[in-house]
């Protein structure tokens, strides 16, 4: 039996999307410190290389390459004839988290869901620790997204693909010009995610080149309160988490917030001030929240690394 | 009577010793074409006829041009055709380009080699053994200039590709057509050949200065179509590398430099040529802005992004051994804060001063580093020569911190070994190793390692990384080698720090 | 598991390998690598281990190596095999 | 290299690889036969399609084509020579072609790419001045010539006798009966190809019961064609019927291997051969036969070329062009004086009513 690590403990600012056929990157782009790698096995793999991709994702996930490192893996569609090989080739190498494309209901989720148990089953898992991200990229996805996020005690995060969506919403995603056409997409999933206390993604900015409008897309999502964004590019993480990383100003008040908060429990005040002003269970939650991204960003107080 | 017979006694006894006056030599002043043929000669042959080069005598060359070097091959050619035979060939460094000097090797024409380097065939060739009947001696840039000094390598003729010089042989490396920059290397075969021949694509007008090369040092001049194609100086690298790879080292490198303890204002340092050190320099300037701190110079192969930072005004000066690109190259002219170092003043242990001795900070890199620190830059793990000792161990004694940058994989082969093939830089004058899977730092220097973890930096030991790369690769089998010396590694004071033995075939 | 049809999987790529398979009633493997001299025994060591896991006893079987890592040459060899065999993998047994 | 440094860091080459249909792309074939033009190659009738890598402008840098199971035509522009774009063509050139369930390919190429395609995996098979001959596998060839061992006859003198025999003729049959009345045995080969009028399984077929009617029984071994002998890869040539200077090496390359791998395989020592008056490929052909088969210094015994007068009737020469000249005019008459009765029976079922062509 294999034990995994809850993924919730993590932080989640990038996911890096690799196809699941290229060789080299499988065996390298684990240097880059994204929090999450995902082995591609859907649209970067050509028809012709399914069978291929499959058997070298699977043999990515066992090797001492990725040892320790939970990767996601994107599997085919549901109603694709690829969907069934691909969850088995992945479970059966004991990937911590599938990412399931083309998701537009709670009953995708729960197939899904009981695939999976069956696999581990066959294949000496712990039940139920194979955790879903499910991405949603149709009117029907979004709509649905409350349901999708709370489908299964196994999802662990809901991401938005654009490129889809867009077409079915009848217009067209061209991130670098504007992102209105997103905005109700981006709020939904958003707040199926803080219902079911999940991770939410972001859509891919597809040109590398372009870093000013990236980091202008991924002001706008920090804002909106996404936990991350899919990247096509190593070259998107620096950035990516530098925009995420809390300001030296923002770590000092956090840690002052939860000083003040473990003071408070250590003489039994029921109620926290800071300043003057009263600190409720949100503030303190989000101080930590703080906290952790400045420890996995690198950031100390007395301005070291940034 | 020309009035100045008799006016000197010649049996004054103060004039014991003396030689009186004989009258002037005939005067080609006014002669244009017997004024040009003082040194300006028709022919690379009659170049070669007239400097009384035989056999067994030592030439040299500069490498400025690196990949486009035309010069080497012209004149063995033409050494060849005079039936010279079993000479020293004495190349600042030698690259993929000079394969064909195997030819030479086999028809007995070279028969001894001291370069800084070599790859492509002619160091595939020579590292299998059999080939070159004494061992290739490896310098270094600044133990090149040693080697001169001592008086062990002391080219009888050295052969100066040049873009364009004047008819009394005053040359630089940024007019004319093919301008390579820097002519730091030639100046020391200037200084200490017996006899200098210019081969240059142009004569120009007199003066032409800037001179570097001077009049004072160059004995004959010859004209070729070309010496070198300026556009394989830096070939194939001179935009800024969007490898995700480098760029990643590169920013863990710059990390390493800010924090290191020598970023401060008026610092100097190196970071030579190549995706990842180009990198670093445009990270560097970066940091520079955001810290408000000024280098106060540059040293070494200056590349495009230096110059960059020297016109931004984040680099007072730039000290330039040898020109990375044609952005290097023609700032040099229009920069008075550029200037040109000879190979000797750049790192010479034997001259009075040099400036590696000053420098502050220097990235280099590593073909292998061991888990004592040493590094080669000469050899693959397959044991055959592929780099160049350059100026790697004279930068690595003189810099306050030393940086080595380096993949800790290249397709399946470790970086990071228990025993560096060939040694070139001693581990003892490495402080930091900076790789995509982890920064570690020499033990010798904790307070390094102090400030680097102070500021945040990860800091892991090379014996970590080494067990990781050991895991993802294998572990390599060890490159098996006959008794033969093919290669002797100098040291820059001179001294024999390792060999090179043939690969079993 | 017999290969019934000539089959090929893998890249000439960096850090890939491409395999090739080919009917035969002998067992015959070439392999040829850019790290021979560091990796070559390594790498026929893992070729025969996987035919022997997929049950191969006769075909010609030809690795050309980029400096791929174990684990690619691995999945190499069984993408070239299950092609050839024109069969499906057997999860548990890779 | 680097003053301090001693190494550089590959960059990425920035190319855009593609594909150029030889029979949709006029433009970019256009393209193609220019930057072949500019390496001194010509742009072959036979190739289908071409990989081609472009710079950012679209400027055609390289290219790599696919004729058949034939890799050549590659060019590159000066300054992207290297292992690199090659690479990447070949893989393209590779997926393609596995795509029309070609897999076992051959190079053409000239000797000085050798290097490069041995790193992608390819396996010379015969080298010339001018042109090296490879195949993407190491047991092709091999194989082949294992399989060739098996059908070895005993014997001090071992003829060989090469055919196309579109269609097998009277004539065919002369040489064939002259050559094994000189030999032990005789090993007799049909050209594989499908590019001539008649498809090579008829041509074999044909060759196999026309001999029969010899009676010469297991003295005679009719051996189907291959990759390895007058094929689209050994001997480009033959099927393009053009006159270059490229004739003579595609020549050798094919003659080379006759001598180093198939006639070791089956000891042959002599190899017959008809006059040829008519074809001037195939005239060529004869012409570079004794010197790769019997002078040459390679690294395998010399055999002995025998060149044949061609059999004559009604005073003109037979040959199998004048068989299709008579069945294109329909005087079948003639034809009957030309050929044995096997061929006579298949081309009257051609010409009969609902198989005329």
């Amino acid at each position: 039996m294999k034990a995994k690590k809850s993924p919730a403990e993590r932080p989640s600012r990038s996911m890096l999307f690799v196809p699941g056929s290229n060789a080299a990157w499988l065996s390298t782009v684990q240097v880059y410190g994204a929090d999450y790698v995902m082995f591609d096995l859907e649209d970067s793999v050509s028809v012709r290389e399914k069978d291929t991709a499959r058997l070298l994702v699977h043999e990515a996930l066992k090797s001492p390459v990725w040892a320790g490192v939970p990767v996601v893996v994107r599997v085919n569609a549901i109603n694709t004839p690829f969907f069934r090989d691909d969850l088995e080739a992945v479970v059966s190498a004991g990937v911590a988290i599938v990412r399931l494309p083309m998701v537009t209901d709670a009953q995708m989720i729960r197939h899904l869901d009981a695939e999976l148990g069956v696999l581990e089953g066959k294949y000496g898992s712990v039940p139920g620790t194979t955790r879903i991200l499910a991405a949603v990229e149709s009117a029907s996805g979004v709509v649905n997204a409350v349901a999708i996020a709370t489908a299964s005690p196994r999802m662990m995060g809901i991401a938005l693909a654009a490129y889809d969506y867009a077409m079915d919403m009848h217009t067209t995603h061209d991130a670098a010009a504007d992102e209105s056409q997103l905005f109700f997409a981006r709020c939904a999933i958003l707040h199926a995610a803080r219902v079911a206390k999940i991770h939410c993604y972001d859509v891919i900015y597809a040109d590398v080149n372009d870093t000013e409008g990236f980091l202008r897309e991924v002001a706008v999502i920090k804002k909106l309160g996404f936990d991350g964004k899919s990247l096509v590019n190593p070259r998107q993480i620096e950035p990516l988490h530098n925009a995420f990383a809390p300001t030296p100003e923002e770590v000092e008040r956090a840690h002052r917030v939860v000083a003040a908060a473990v003071e408070a429990e250590k003489v039994g005040m029921g109620v926290v001030a800071l300043d003057g002003k009263m600190i409720d269970a949100p503030i303190i939650a989000a101080a930590h929240r703080t906290i952790r991204l400045a420890q996995v960003s690198g950031v100390q107080v007395a301005g070291g690394v940034r | 009577m020309s009035g100045w017979q008799g006016r000197v006694p010649t049996d004054a006894v103060e004039l014991a010793g003396l030689v009186p006056f004989a009258g002037p030599a005939p005067s080609t002043q006014a002669d244009k074409d017997a004024r040009r043929a003082r040194k300006v000669v028709g022919s690379l042959t009659e170049a070669i006829s007239r400097s009384g080069l035989g056999d067994g005598d030592t030439i040299s060359f500069h490498h400025h041009f690196r990949e486009g070097d035309l010069l080497i091959l012209q004149v063995l050619a033409e050494v060849e055709a005079l039936g010279i035979r079993g000479l020293t060939l004495a190349s600042s460094s030698l690259n993929a380009c000079h394969g064909d000097v195997v030819g030479y090797i086999e028809r007995g024409v070279v028969s001894r080699i001291y370069t800084s380097g070599m790859r492509g065939t002619l160091a595939a060739r020579i590292s299998r053994g059999g080939l070159l009947p004494h061992p290739v001696q490896v310098h270094s840039h600044g133990g090149r200039a040693a080697l001169m000094a001592s008086g062990e390598l002391r080219p009888k003729v050295a052969f100066l590709g040049v873009s364009a010089c004047d008819e009394f042989g005053n040359a630089n490396g940024t007019s004319g057509a093919s301008r390579c920059g820097s002519l730091g290397y030639a100046l020391v075969d200037a200084m200490f050949a017996e006899t200098v021949v210019l081969v240059t694509e142009q004569v120009v007008a007199f003066p032409n200065t800037p001179a570097v090369i001077r009049q004072n040092r160059v004995d004959l001049i010859v004209v070729v179509e070309r010496v070198g194609d300026p556009s394989r100086i830096n070939v194939g690298a001179t935009r800024t590398t969007t490898n995700p790879r480098d760029l990643l080292v590169a920013r863990r490198a710059t990390d390493v430099v800010e924090h290191g303890g020598f970023f401060v204002d008026g610092f100097s340092i190196q970071t030579g040529s190549g995706g990842a050190a180009t990198a670093v320099t445009d990270y560097l300037g970066e940091r520079m802005e955001r810290r408000g701190v000024k280098a106060g110079w540059a040293l070494g192969g200056i590349t495009g992004s230096m110059v960059a930072l020297h016109e931004r005004g984040l680099v007072g000066r730039l000290l330039d051994v040898q020109s990375f690109d044609l952005v290097a190259a023609s700032s040099l002219e229009r920069n008075p804060g550029h200037t040109i170092v000879s190979a000797s003043e750049y790192a010479s242990p034997a001259a009075k001063a040099a400036c590696v001795d000053e420098l502050d900070v220097v990235i280099l890199s590593a073909l292998e580093i061991d888990l004592d620190y040493n590094v080669n830059v000469l050899t693959g793990s397959d044991g055959l020569m592929m780099g160049a000792s350059g100026g790697h161990c004279d930068t690595a004694a003189g810099a306050k911190l030393v940086v080595v940058v380096a993949p800790l994989i290249r397709t399946r082969i470790p970086t990071i070994v228990e025993r560096v093939t060939t040694l070139i830089t001693p581990g003892s004058n490495v402080d930091v190793l900076v790789t995509d899977y982890g920064v570690c730092v020499n033990p010798r220097r904790p307070a390094v390692a102090e400030r680097l973890a102070a500021a945040g930096i990860k800091v892991t030991t090379i014996e970590a990384l080494f067990a990781r790369a050991l895991e993802i690769c294998g572990r390599p089998r060890a490159v098996e080698t006959t008794d033969e010396i093919v290669g002797v590694v100098r040291y820059r004071d001179g001294s024999v720090i390792d060999v090179v033995r043939a690969v079993a075939s | 598991m017999r290969i019934e049809v000539d089959a090929v999987a893998g890249t000439l790529e960096s850090s890939d390998a491409l395999v090739r398979v080919s009917p035969a009633e002998e067992l015959r493997i070439e392999v040829t690598s850019t790290v021979e001299a560091q990796f070559g025994a390594e790498i026929r060591r893992t070729v025969a281990e996987q035919l022997d896991r997929l049950g191969v006893t006769e075909g010609l079987i030809s690795v050309q190596d980029k400096g791929a890592l174990d684990f690619v040459i691995r999945a190499r060899v069984q993408g070239a095999v299950l092609r050839g065999a024109q069969a499906r993998p057997d999860w548990r047994k890779l | 290299m680097s003053g301090a440094d001693g190494l550089e860091t590959a960059v990425e080459d920035g190319c855009a690889i593609g594909l150029v249909d030889a029979a949709r792309d006029a433009r970019g074939l256009e393209q193609v036969r220019g930057l072949l033009k500019a390496s001194g190659l010509g742009l072959d009738a036979d190739v289908e399609l071409f990989a081609t890598a472009r710079d950012a402008s679209g400027r055609l840098l390289a290219c790599l084509g696919l004729a058949g199971d034939v890799v050549k035509c590659a060019a590159s522009a000066p300054e992207v020579r290297g292992e690199g774009v090659t690479a990447r063509l070949m893989q393209r050139i590779l997926d393609e072609a596995s795509d029309r369930g070609r897999t076992h390919l051959f190079a053409f190429t000239r000797p000085g790419n050798r290097a490069i395609l041995e790193g992608l995996g390819f396996h010379a098979l015969a080298v010339t001045d001018d042109a090296v001959l490879l195949e993407n596998t190491p047991f092709g060839l091999s194989s082949y010539v294992a399989g060739l061992a098996r059908l070895r006859r005993p014997g001090r003198r071992i003829g060989g006798v090469v055919l196309n025999a579109n269609p097998f003729t009277f004539g065919h049959r002369y040489l064939v009966e002259r050559a094994a009345s000189e030999c032990d045995a005789l090993h007799v080969f049909v050209v594989g190809e499908d590019a001539s009028a008649f498809d090579a399984a008829t041509r074999l077929r044909l060759v196999r019961d026309g001999i029969a009617g010899l009676d010469l029984g297991e003295q005679v071994v009719v051996h189907p064609g291959s990759r390895y002998i007058v094929s689209r890869a050994t001997f480009p040539n033959y099927f393009l019927a053009r006159e270059d200077a490229r004739a003579s090496a595609a020549a050798g390359l094919d003659l080379q291997l006759f001598r180093t791998a198939i006639a070791p395989a089956l000891g042959i020592t002599d190899r017959f051969v008809g006059t040829e008056p008519l074809s001037p490929v195939t005239a060529a052909y004869n012409a570079e036969m004794r010197w790769w088969l019997a002078e040459a210094p390679l690294d395998a015994p010399p055999i002995a070329v025998h060149e044949v007068a061609r059999l004559e009737v009604d005073g003109e020469a037979v040959s199998a062009s004048r068989v299709r000249q008579g069945l294109a005019s329909g005087d079948l008459d003639a034809v009957a004086r030309l050929v044995p009765g096997p061929t006579l029976a298949h081309l009257r079922s051609l010409v009969s009513p609902g198989h005329r062509r």
